[in-house]
């Protein structure tokens, strides 16, 4: 175990990078600019490729183009550069690539955007949301695997905390399942046999006129649920008795589960849950962990997203009530006075009333 | 006497009736026909005169156009090119 | 055990070092480590702050802290922001040169951070001297392990300063004489 | 009418094949696009100049959006469909992670002068080594025929069917002019298909492109103007000749730029080659 | 009554000069392309401009400027152009911008986008979803005086057949409350008294270094409260005794009606429900119109998305399955198998066994 | 140390007062921008040209988003924020409902030579009569002073700590080289804020360029080349010897088109105006 | 009462004025109307398809037609497709020099659009023909109606055709002797 | 004796010690006082030959310049202007 001090956004580029990724592409903004750079710094001696693109349409196409060659490639941006990309990243989906993607958003608020699809039409990304470096560490390197897995991008969502905390950590390379060779990428080795490649977005077959919309999108819907079945991830502690149960994803858990802690060790019948996919969102899960409760508190720093697929899990069997809310330091990077454990002590105090959480 | 030194198959079938190889024919010996294919483009002709040079292959757009140069030049009677 | 750490100056007293190397000491002699730093803008004179958090295990604490063991104040402009925070049982080490009013904390450390750093021959290092004197009044880590640290974290192109800072770490950790609240008081003394 | 040839099966008399239906990196002659479109054309000199350099299995396509994205169904060529202007930068990922590859893009005047004008920008400034093949008609074909940023005064099109106003619609765009001074450009020129000659000459350029992408010099571009008498809204057989004078006035056909130079005057490729 | 025979983008165009629009910008895109045309064609004559764009993200960007100036404008395109214009979008939200935005979808598949923003952070436009041409020509003049009355982004969403079908209509000019006068609009009269307006997406002053988060947000907040309090519309039919009820959307409603007449004609107890704004989604009207029904059926085309909304209205109360799904032509346009009254006849018939419903 | 004069007060001797601590069209002298930065001298020209044309109740600012963005707190101007890259479409559409206002952009390089390239010359190109003017210091000032489009071969950047080499990132990209030439564009012109000379020659161009807007001549465009010492990473007094002599050198000053006409080569504005 | 009719032919046969006459005439005899046309692709020989709704109140039936009352053929090609959505009580009228095989439907029109649109010195409007047959067959518009909705539906460039359109129309009402199954039954012939 | 044609205010609270006057000047009479102020930046210092010209005023990126001409030139005993 050698651990070195390293930042988040250090951390998950040499993580990255331990998984075999080789192609990096992405454009300045806060938080996101440190990774960027982070990348720019280690790829090349490790082989790999690092382009500071001239913006972040350019760089998800960048990205698009690394991935459809086989090699394992990965863009990002804050969410509001990720609002750029989602054409390309809703299309990217359906040509079936294995890309990961990196919001370091500014706050919770992209929880739409990463579990929804900002883009046109139907698609998903997995999405993992670590809740510390060591997580993170992890979960970059799982992105990769689930990316070539299924064929489909994988969105790590990260925040400012997540990318400048530094923590003492180790990057080891983790091992995965074997994965099938990528015969579909293109190299250009099929051209002129009669059988050539052709990775597009819309069903398109060589040879043939038109597409097919029906058996296409069949198969898309298929792997949809086959990933939604699979990959449904969470973490939970604290569940017994518990008369109200915190529900929280990201830096805001790590927050969550201190006070949790904290209150259970005053003998506060309090429980606390997270989601570790944002999507495929660990439903049936939550169901299971409110199931006791009288109440379900949603701790998200946004004006209430992740709630929604609270509420649709818990589907009436206790009130589910938020206790975030958008918060922001004068700059606009998320990291607002709600990130404060007084603060949200104090939340979960007053959702506790009533709730006979009280021991 | 009219010389073609080469000659040309039209496959007329998949002709979409442009008349772009009309003009291209540097011996004037292509010209519409008058004929319909099934999906209704008239079709180009060919008369007396071909040189082989495949200036109509490179014009035109549906591929209709194989070229042939013959071995010895093919005589045929008549005036062959079009005004 | 956790044991939170903030740090507060203003831009340009080397506040950031000072965390690096109490951080990276503490990563090296094994123990988990957690820090971030925030900066109150590009001005000059914004503030500079820094939290850092030890444990022997996985830290569990969020990365921002509201309750800290330990301050060090290079700078009295912001401290009371992070006087706020610290347990009523946490240790203050300050710069004695510009801190004028005594600070309130169970133990309280006034480092003549200046002086000392000009005996050292490192005029720049104030920080640094503060950070040994800390580590001294601690046991937090060793002045060893802050010195391999410091080295560790300086950038190529700063490697001439290497030796004044060590020796500011040193002046720091010279300058008290006894533990004044021992970081690990179940491991004993360092 | 006398002397009518047979020109159903091959002749008879002792004849050599010179020249093919179609090239060989195609799979079909069957596709959806317009009698009397020029794209076609522009197709074929890009599939021959890929078997011409030996790449047929060590080239990759990234296509834009518009016509010719029809054509792909018929091309044996490894490709990538890209978005409606972004083809520039998914050729520059691919080139990155397959530099021994050539690697070019298909692109309409609606995909690199409009939607994605400074991706192309952009990729012939970093000197990337990839080739963009501009198929300009002037128009957005695949949506009815609409003004692009190309157009020039003059042209009718959808939505100047009177022809394109500066005063009102603004000035075209002259993308040659634009890309061959970049520092990164090594290789440009334009063509166009509205005669035999034009489509000799545009194959010789986009060989041209290709060499020097696989000498490493640099961005290659070559623009061919293309024949779209459905979104200027004239018969099949006017298209050659208003490309010619129209269009191809403003658009002065010629290199702009070899070996990293740029010459005084657009001039043809050397016959040579 | 002077009917006229107008395709709906004919229609639609007409709507916005006749309620005061005098900008529009976009770039063609099928199936929005002949609304485009249509403005290029009207707003000159009616003192107004139409620009032709030369991308998505410039006539969104155009829009922004006009509006920004106090006049009313609109833009717009399918679900793909609009994924290009998000991060503007969102923006535009946050600086209360009065903007129209049409979106003419291939299908259904945007309902998320619609609803939740696909761009960064927390906003929602006001969404109304015309069932026919008639509806269009009131909705669309209604969205400008949301757009006005809010200031806050107005979406139209529409789709092939919406664009495409010609009725026989009547294009009348509406009445609606009183307007504030727009005094934020920038004219560039307030230069050089000291007080100069600023409009702007992150809440700065002008005189004031950097911005304050918490009250610019807490204004959002309470402006978005009030918009959901006051914005639902929904229409009904059939409700009495009905066991299963029906609920759709747009286009897709005007067949879910039809069958539902159909049945009821035949004595089949089904019901009808349509949201005519997706955001904000008549939860409350929908979980009554549920109340005693046996069973929800959801017909939307696409892989499931309004049937989020439809559990979060009826939480539990009643099972809630999905009779939709995605559904194309070969073109891509949006235009498939679903849109058949037989096939819709089949699946709501499907649905009904079981629930009870027939007579 | 001898003959220190006092300046912390107006002199007592009789004394005309000629010069104003800041424009009259700034609402305070207060900025977080860094020391040395360049971005305020430029915003002085604009400022002061609004007033000299007597066009400060008519003036709308378009801006982008950099380090300049926080100088809008300062700007007694109705104002419209942008995004990244945006502006000059937004300028676009408030010149066409407001077209007696004078309309301006203010965007860095980065916002408009990467972010927003395509804006800007389709804005140009379109001929729209808007102002765009561009603040190229040839880094992102904001995120910590990374190489942008302009960045010129051999300058500092956070990302080319050697400097910028063409083999590795790619060559610069010559904005006004690029728009001049364009159909739509009336007047271009680059300052520089290297030296009081060149601010007062830069408040000419500026001036012009708004004279052009109103004339309704088409697009114009001042290109003012800014010091950013802290992107750059040099001390604050090198920053106008550093512009001048790498990034000057380069990014030629001057004006390149007057009246629609290009000139043969960059010249300084009159004085006499 | 809705009434929905289909037609069908192949790129070229007018199959969209046709139908674009039917609707606007119903419009302006006040009734409520909606139309969709479609198109199977750009090519040549691609059939283009439209539907028509017309009602005496505001159309309820969706914009794609899945049961028709009459149905309109110019080309058989596509016709399987229509007949298909043929009510079995409905009107069919086909271009009976294309149809070979017998139509199946209540009432079935035959029309020999070609001869009388040539007879009408009018060529090419053969559609227009078979408009104005179906037209006197059902009496579901009067002919005035078709002739001044022709007019409004030509645009402008092509206004020289208008009155050999007029007699195309006229020649296809003229060849129906009387009503085969009336649009209106309720409403007394128009 | 050297003489002041123009004067300088220098509100050296807001000045952050860029330097960038220093050079500007033409007569060379500004220079860098050894000072700091509140915020810690070093500020400059005027010494006797102003001539007024508002150079410094151009390229003072803090706004920290007023400038005046005097009705009468100033005179000042010694050598003003730094080397
Ligand atoms: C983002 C986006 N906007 C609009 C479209 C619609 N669209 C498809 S093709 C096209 C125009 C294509 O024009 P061009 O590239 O010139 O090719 P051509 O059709 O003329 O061959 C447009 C606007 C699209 N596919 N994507
Ligand atoms: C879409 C988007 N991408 C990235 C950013 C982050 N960002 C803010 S300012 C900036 C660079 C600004 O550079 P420039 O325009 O040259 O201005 P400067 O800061 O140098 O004055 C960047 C990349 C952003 N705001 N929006
Ligand atoms: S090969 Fe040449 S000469 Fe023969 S038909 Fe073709 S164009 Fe004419
Ligand atoms: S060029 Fe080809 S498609 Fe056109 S008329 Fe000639 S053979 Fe037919
Ligand atoms: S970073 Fe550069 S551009 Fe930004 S304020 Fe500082 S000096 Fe100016
Ligand atoms: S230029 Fe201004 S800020 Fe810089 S040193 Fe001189 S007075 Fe100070």
């Amino acid at each position: 175990m050698t651990r070195r001090l390293m930042e988040g956004s250090e951390a998950m580029a040499e993580a990255a990078i331990a998984a075999g990724c080789r192609f990096f592409a992405g454009y300045p903004m806060t938080p996101f600019t440190e990774l960027l750079e982070n990348f720019a710094a280690k790829l090349p001696t490790a082989g790999g490729t690092c382009i500071n693109a001239e913006s972040e349409l350019e760089a998800v196409g960048m990205a698009w183009g690394a991935c459809a060659t086989g090699a394992r490639a990965a863009t990002g941006s804050t969410g509001q550069g990720l609002s750029l990309m989602q054409e390309s990243l809703s299309e990217i989906t359906r040509a079936e690539l294995p890309l990961v993607v990196f919001n370091m958003a500014r706050g919770q608020s992209d929880y739409y955007q990463a579990t929804r699809g900002g883009g046109h039409g139907d698609y998903r990304h997995l999405v993992l949301a670590p809740i510390d470096v060591n997580e993170a560490i992890h979960h970059v390197q799982l992105a990769f695997h689930l990316a070539d897995h299924w064929r489909n991008p994988v969105l790590i969502y990260g925040d400012y905390l997540l990318g400048h905390t530094a923590e003492a950590v180790d990057v080891v390379r983790e091992g995965f399942d074997p994965l099938p060779e990528k015969d579909w990428a293109v190299d250009g080795s099929r051209g002129g046999g009669g059988d050539p490649r052709n990775l597009n977005p819309i069903g398109m077959v060589p040879g043939i006129k038109g597409i097919d919309p029906d058996s296409f999108w069949k198969r898309l819907q298929a792997k949809h649920d086959a990933m939604e079945a699979a990959e449904k991830r969470f973490d939970q502690e604290h569940l017994e008795d518990a008369e109200l149960l915190v529900v929280a994803f990201g830096s805001m858990a790590r927050f969550a589960r201190h006070v949790v802690r904290e209150l259970r060790a005053e003998g506060v019948r309090v429980g606390y849950f997270r989601p570790i996919t944002l999507w495929p969102f660990p439903s049936e899960a939550l169901a299971q962990a409110a199931a006791g409760v009288r109440k379900v508190a949603v701790l998200e720093q946004n004006a209430g997203q992740m709630i929604d697929d609270v509420r649709l899990s818990v589907l009436g069997a206790a009130p589910v009530a938020p206790i975030g809310g958008i918060s922001s330091d004068s700059a606009g990077f998320g990291v607002g006075p709600l990130l404060d454990i007084e603060t949200i002590r104090g939340r979960v105090e007053n959702a506790l009333d009533g709730s006979g959480a009280r021991a | 006497m009219i010389e073609s030194r080469g000659t040309v198959v039209i496959a007329a079938e998949r002709c979409k009736g442009c008349e772009l190889c009309i003009p291209a024919c540097p011996p004037k010996v292509l010209r519409m026909s008058g004929e319909r294919n099934a999906i209704g483009a008239e079709v180009p002709e060919l008369l007396a005169g071909c040189t082989g040079c495949g200036a109509c292959l490179l014009v035109c757009p549906d591929f209709c156009f194989e070229i042939y140069r013959f071995e010895t030049p093919q005589t045929h009677p008549g005036a062959g090119a079009a005004s | 055990m956790e044991r939170e750490i903030l740090l507060t100056g203003i831009g340009g007293q080397g506040v950031q070092l000072a965390a690096q190397v109490l951080a990276r000491a503490a990563t090296d002699e094994g123990r988990h480590v957690m820090t971030l730093g925030t900066y109150g803008g590009t001005m000059r004179g914004g503030n500079t702050d820094s939290s850092i958090v030890i444990g022997d295990a996985p830290i569990s604490t969020p990365p921002i802290v509201s309750r800290a063991w330990a301050g060090l104040g290079m700078h009295p402009r912001y401290w009371p922001d992070l006087a706020a925070k610290l347990r009523p049982d946490g240790i203050a080490a300050v710069n004695g040169e510009l801190f004028e009013a005594p600070v309130e904390a169970a133990a309280a450390l006034r480092v003549e951070t200046g002086a000392l750093a000009s005996e050292a021959k490192a005029p720049l290092a104030g920080s640094l001297v503060l950070a040994g004197a800390f580590a001294a009044a601690t046991r937090l880590v060793r002045l060893a392990s802050l010195i391999a640290a410091m080295e560790d974290a300086l950038p190529s192109y700063r490697r001439q300063h290497a030796e004044g800072n060590a020796r500011a770490l040193r002046a720091g950790w010279d300058s008290v004489a006894e533990p004044l609240c021992e970081a690990w008081p179940d491991e004993g003394a360092s | 009418m006398s002397d009518i040839i047979r020109t159903d099966r091959p002749p008879e008399a002792a004849a050599r094949k010179t020249g093919e239906f179609m090239p060989t990196l195609q799979l079909s002659t069957d596709h959806d696009l317009c009698p009397g479109c020029g794209e076609p054309l522009a197709l074929r000199t890009v599939l021959e100049s890929i078997v011409d350099l030996g790449m047929s299995q060590q080239c990759v396509g990234v296509i834009g959006i518009g016509c010719y994205t029809a054509l792909t169904s018929i091309m044996d060529v490894d490709l990538i469909q890209a978005l409606h202007g972004r083809a520039p930068s998914v050729a520059t990922g691919s080139k990155r992670m397959r530099p021994e590859t050539l690697i070019f893009t298909l692109q309409g005047d609606g995909d690199m002068a409009n939607e994605g004008l400074q991706e192309v920008i952009h990729t012939a400034a970093r000197g990337e080594s990839v080739t963009c093949i501009l198929l300009n008609n002037g128009v957005f074909g695949e949506t009815g025929g609409h003004m692009t940023a190309t157009t020039v005064i003059g042209q009718r099109t959808k939505n100047s069917l009177d022809g394109r106003d500066a005063a009102y619609h603004g000035h075209p765009i002259d993308m040659i002019g634009l890309l061959a001074p970049l520092g990164g450009t090594a290789y440009a020129a334009r063509g166009s298909v509205h005669d035999a000659a034009g489509v000799a000459k545009t194959r010789r350029m986009v060989r041209r492109a290709f060499e020097a992408q696989l000498r490493g010099d640099g961005f290659s571009i070559v623009e061919i103007l293309t024949m779209c008498p459905t979104g200027w809204f004239i018969p099949t057989e006017e298209g050659p000749d208003y490309l010619d004078t129209v269009m191809g006035e403003i658009h002065v056909t010629g290199e702009w730029k070899r070996d990293g130079q740029l010459l005084q005057q657009a001039a043809d490729p050397p016959e040579a080659d």
